[in-house]
């Protein structure tokens, strides 16, 4: 079991959840984020001062699976992010699940993740 | 000074203050407009609302100034009674008898000029609400600038101004046609040549977008039910009180019945108490009631008003149906409405003709149509209406503005 | 017309201008009781709270056109001097001139039922704000379109229908008891019966359940203090200048002591200056002054001020002590500073007999104590008063109205 | 009552009813003050602004029925023309004739109390924007006390007490120098010896710390804008219809050309439309015209505003080039325009003097710098003036108050 | 040492936190999440159309423990959520942790995560 | 390659930010996040009533870094975070991470971290 932590632009968000249901991957928790990469800062104006913002509205993705399924994630993330070549596109890191349980249920393992 | 005389300044006086607190009143409709388009629209797109609410007032009233008042009042036509142009900037009567006798001694001069003033920009401020989120902020406001300085003003004189549809008859007490209407034919053609927001209609069909502050929308249609008593009362153009009295009963009445109307049908459609649609409700019956809330009767304006109530819930359904997307509902409100009111006062008013009304209806409906689609295409070639697909998803604020309107807030720019 | 005559003219003409102005005034109230509920409350349960306050008002408004305004003024009483009905509807009296000489030639017909009906909605508005973020939205509809159709307007007969209080000498300039206790009391009733919000009174002792919008919350106060110069100063019932001048100044001085007065005492008390109780503090003194805000010596009025800013506070933390929950402190403000400014008058006013006012205050208690319990009670049986556990947890925004009121902002939904 | 004095009688009536409806006006500016100035700093200052911004409301009005209002209006001078005190309270005139006999017949010693009233916490509110988000509340709260209750006061009776600056021909209308810049002075001073907020001037230059609601700074903006029609139609001190009608055009165009001015200039410096320059450009607008509202010429009014709007915007940077670090932009709004405008009277009006008015302006300065150093250091002395670093890095509102403004939202309090 | 991540409903947040302390677990953050996952979706209405939303809010928790704390994190968690047996009640995942770290002290290690 | 999860006080964030970036560690995710703790809980007052909050605002940091960064990124936060020896300074996680994505590129493993 692995768990998938993606930092997207958000308005890629709506496109990648289609093609993750497209993959039969249904779960996923998404949070709010920020994140200072290599992306050309933002340029800001307030009160006639300009000022650069690095700090860029994100939005990182977690999802849980099981090792089968990560290529899978792994293709619908890229695909819709990829279509450009900007920088500042995100990035992918995979983390190894020890257990999983379904709070429901209180079933375990591969068998709780989906 | 003998006892009828100061009898007479007295009341010229009184009728005067009058016309003043309805100036004021019509002002804080701007930010009434401004606060409930902010409020049904994205985060995102905030500081740019309020950038185009804030200019296009302060444009409005300037070019008011420079040729829009005496267009609207040319005192003589030139072309027909269809145009008329009393010159260029607002030329202080003279002494201050002159400030006294204009208006059959009712108000003076600057009262009579900053009283329409505030009317004017309301008309592009409508229009603002149907292309929001996605209109190029130069765009919009050369379209508004040239609209509210020409088109309002010349439509304006063919009833207001004593011109042809005065002549026949026709009758807008307030401006349900005048104003509403001919801000909402441009709202309309607007938002149609510019196409629906990314996202609103997709192969799943329609999704709403949802307005990203119920308290600011709300905030915005209190001020601007507020601001209707100077709307209408200020229309009565004196304080005569038996009128004014009538014509707030007969506003109030007509707000609460379209909340009532809104509130029955929207609930009976989607089995939910829809706040969005309840808020439109009382615009709806303030709009309607406008064209004739000095010779309706308060049991019919309770009518007109309900039936404002219903048709703006309709209307919204509708509008979407045929894929043209209002962020506000400003068609609806404005449009449907207003033409709904006017065509009232030849159905409740026994002095009025309804083919009349009918007839200025349509008459406003080819001048805005034709005006507003040569305008808009005009732009569209020259400039462009339409910010990129980029920024409209990033939001107008930081593409055209490069600054947040809630800077430290979390916020979700999608879903 | 002669001199005489043009100025009695003029005289009638502003004193229903400043009448007309008043019921703006008191109609932006409305505004500001949405916006101080909404900021004192949940961000969950925002779409809700705004959904009541607008409906209400339409509600209130027509149902006063229907049978309110004639069950308050009924003209002639058909039942002791305790209940009279002057007929359906509102009756267009004849003519220009029936209009003039309507209510002592100070303004007219349609001026007296529109100011009368702006007040109207307030009681129930009252109420919404102690049973606030747990009632069931029908069942607070059904009960308020009751109470404001027939219990106010019946109870306010009894002093402003010139009925049985009025001929005893009890004294109620603008409404401390009239709207605000009536008010009042439905809030304490129905909070008692309701009973608390989940997580309030915990096992670990009183857990404060904080509003999600100071800024919206002191919007709602600004907005109800600039209303009550037309609460008050429309209760005068004419222009008269030395009258209206000096309301607007005990009012002024009211207001700003009962700031003053819960500064100090909730600053000395939690040892930290407390935004939400110097809001309240500045209704409790406007709450207080109305009852005699035309016979209170501005001097007294900042001492009846600044006493319902003590009060205000120690009641709101009373009534934490009975488990009574009152989310934005309408009990505290209206009901315990309404009687204070009730029995005020005995204690100020030389001309007045604090029996006397006692007498009305008690009449009042009885008769709302009883009515709202019977309500409550009766709706509670047939539809059943309180949301479900789970509604209440997610928020009533989801529950009632499927709507969010900001939409994509990250919102903790508890704590 | 014959003929004449019955007219006189409705004359009085209505210039009273004008006064009263300004002093309203005035009154909901200090909602719109509260509104830019929490729309303009961070959200974790929010409820020490909004605490400010009441309380100096309440004590400003108290403390000028204490000594203030006599203070200003002194009836005779015990000191040269510099300085006179008419007694403590305010006393009741005798009877209602006394009432009508006030200030020739044209409002009520009531009325006039309370005009003046509304404006002098506005002195005090003026400064509270420029130190906000590092002042301790108490020695704010202390500071705008001594300042509103004797600074502002004693500065207003040289010239509208009829001191010496009035004697010397010096003309303010309706306070661009009396209000404006009295408050300005103060707020510069306790700008600069506040020092920067942290962060604001870093080793990489200026960085620009944005307010968290650009929708509450546009409804203060507006709700300013709205109440400006009081605070310079009242000042006309009648109902005059000429004179409050042109005070109307000119406060209207010149706000309309305060935001064009604004909008041009930091357009073509930043490259982008700044929605926080174009809103302190309306201001700017509205400040420049007030000291000669009425006596400038509907043209000239346009002239005067469109300068002041290109001159606010170079002022807040060159503020900030100074390092004098003033979050909402009051100094440059109330100081710089305040004088510009007192000086433009000078310039576009014949009747005046440019010398009178820079003799004024100077003398306004001086008195004001000396008395808010004085105050300010003293102050700072024994109470200490700035909350510690980890307080305003947390933000006042849990420093000061234990308490936050947006219980539930997400809010970043950093960056 | 292991890192619980446990997705669970707002509501239930303060008596979760309850049953946490009463095992002895003091220590936690917590983030807002949006979640998508089986539950039924919830449906709301704009303007008169009705539209599903499917990514509901929910409670980020993120618990680090030493290994003996795992299983009565895990009954604190399930315990409160069980109560009914609906669909959403959320997932818990169990990720290992290699180091930890108290910043105000430097210490690291199981001793620096109580 | 390894995941740096740190809790921090917020106000430290800019300063955390500047000793990144001098370390040159140029890329981290932010999140907003409220923490329970030992710290002492903040009082709060609201209409009279005073209460403990024990949930207080937490920035939350996300670092993704090849191994041999970890020390300096260790030694960045805890630079800044421990200049006094307050309770609630916050804690550092270390995770192993077993792959990294650029999405952008696809680029994977060391290469795409940075
Ligand atoms: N090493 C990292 N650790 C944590 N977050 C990262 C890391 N690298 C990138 N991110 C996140 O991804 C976002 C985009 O990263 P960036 O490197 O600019 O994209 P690209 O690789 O396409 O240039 C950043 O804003 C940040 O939130
Ligand atoms: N595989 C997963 N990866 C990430 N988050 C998940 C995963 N499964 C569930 N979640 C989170 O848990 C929440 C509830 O999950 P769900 O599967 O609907 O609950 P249940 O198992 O009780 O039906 C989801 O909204 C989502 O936030
Ligand atoms: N074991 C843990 N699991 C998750 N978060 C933790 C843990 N320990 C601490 N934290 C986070 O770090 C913050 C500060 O922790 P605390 O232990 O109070 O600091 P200190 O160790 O300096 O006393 C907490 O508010 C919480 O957000």
């Amino acid at each position: 079991m692995k768990l998938i932590i993606a930092i997207i632009q958000p308005e890629e968000l709506p496109q990648i959840k289609e093609e993750l249901i497209k993959r039969k991957i249904y779960k996923f928790t998404v949070t709010n984020a920020k994140g200072q990469g290599k992306e050309i800062p933002v340029q800001e104006v307030y009160r006639g001062l300009s000022h650069e913002v690095t700090l860029l509205n994100k939005v990182r993705l977690e999802i849980a699976l099981n090792d089968d399924f990560v290529n899978d994630a792994i293709e619908a993330i890229t695909k819709v992010a990829q279509k450009d070549g900007d920088k500042g596109r995100g990035k992918i890191f995979i983390l190894p699940i020890e257990e999983c349980i379904r709070i429901r249920s209180g079933e375990r393992g591969s068998e709780a993740i989906g | 000074m003998d006892g009828i005389a100061k009898a007479d300044s007295a009341l010229f006086t009184i009728n005067n203050v009058w016309m003043l607190v309805s100036t004021i009143l019509v002002f804080i409709m701007h930010l009434g407009f401004a606060s409930l388009e902010v409020g049904l629209t994205r985060a995102k797109n905030t500081v740019n609302i309020l950038f185009k609410n804030v200019s296009i007032l302060a444009i409005g009233i300037l070019t008011y100034s420079i040729c829009g008042f005496n267009l609207m009042y040319p005192g003589n036509f030139a072309f027909g009674e269809y145009f008329g142009f009393g010159g260029w900037g607002i030329s202080t009567p003279e002494g201050s008898a002159g400030l006294i006798d204009y208006f059959n001694g009712q108000y003076t001069y600057f009262t009579d000029f900053i009283f329409q003033a505030m009317f004017a920009a309301t008309a592009a401020t409508i229009v603002s609400g149907a292309v929001a989120e996605r209109i190029k902020l130069s765009s919009f406001l050369i379209f508004s600038t040239i609209y509210v300085a020409f088109v309002y003003p010349i439509a304006g004189s063919w009833k207001w101004g004593e011109g042809w549809l005065d002549s026949k008859g026709f009758y807008d007490f307030a401006g349900s046609t005048l104003v509403h209407s001919v801000g909402g034919w441009a709202a309309l053609i607007g938002a149609y040549i510019l196409g629906p927001r990314i996202g609103k209609y997709g192969n799943k069909g329609i999704i709403p977008i949802m307005g990203h502050s119920m308290p600011l929308a709300s905030i915005g249609v209190f001020l601007l039910w507020f601001g209707w008593y100077g709307f209408n009362g200020g229309s009565v153009l004196s304080a005569d009180p038996g009128n004014i009295s009538l014509v707030f009963v007969t506003t109030t009445l007509g707000a609460a019945a379209g909340v009532l109307g809104a509130m029955t049908l929207s609930w009976y459609l989607s089995k939910k108490p829809d706040l969005s649609m309840v808020l439109n409700g009382s615009l709806a019956g303030l709009v309607g009631i406008t064209a004739g809330a000095d010779v309706i009767s308060p049991m019919n304006s309770v009518i007109v008003g309900y039936i404002a109530g219903l048709l703006v819930v309709a209307s919204v359904l509708f509008f979407d149906r045929l894929r043209i997307d209002d962020p506000v509902g400003a068609i609806s409100v404005h449009l449907v409405c207003g033409i709904w009111g006017t065509l009232a006062v030849g159905i409740f008013s026994a002095e009025h003709s309804f083919i009349t009304q009918f007839i200025g209806v349509f008459s406003y409906a080819v001048f805005c149509i034709i005006s507003s689609f040569i305008l808009f295409l005009s732009i569209d070639k020259l400039l462009g209406l339409r910010v990129s697909e980029d920024e409209e998803l990033t939001g107008l604020d930081l593409g055209e503005h490069d600054m947040e309107a809630y800077s430290g807030f979390q916020i979700f720019t999608v879903e």
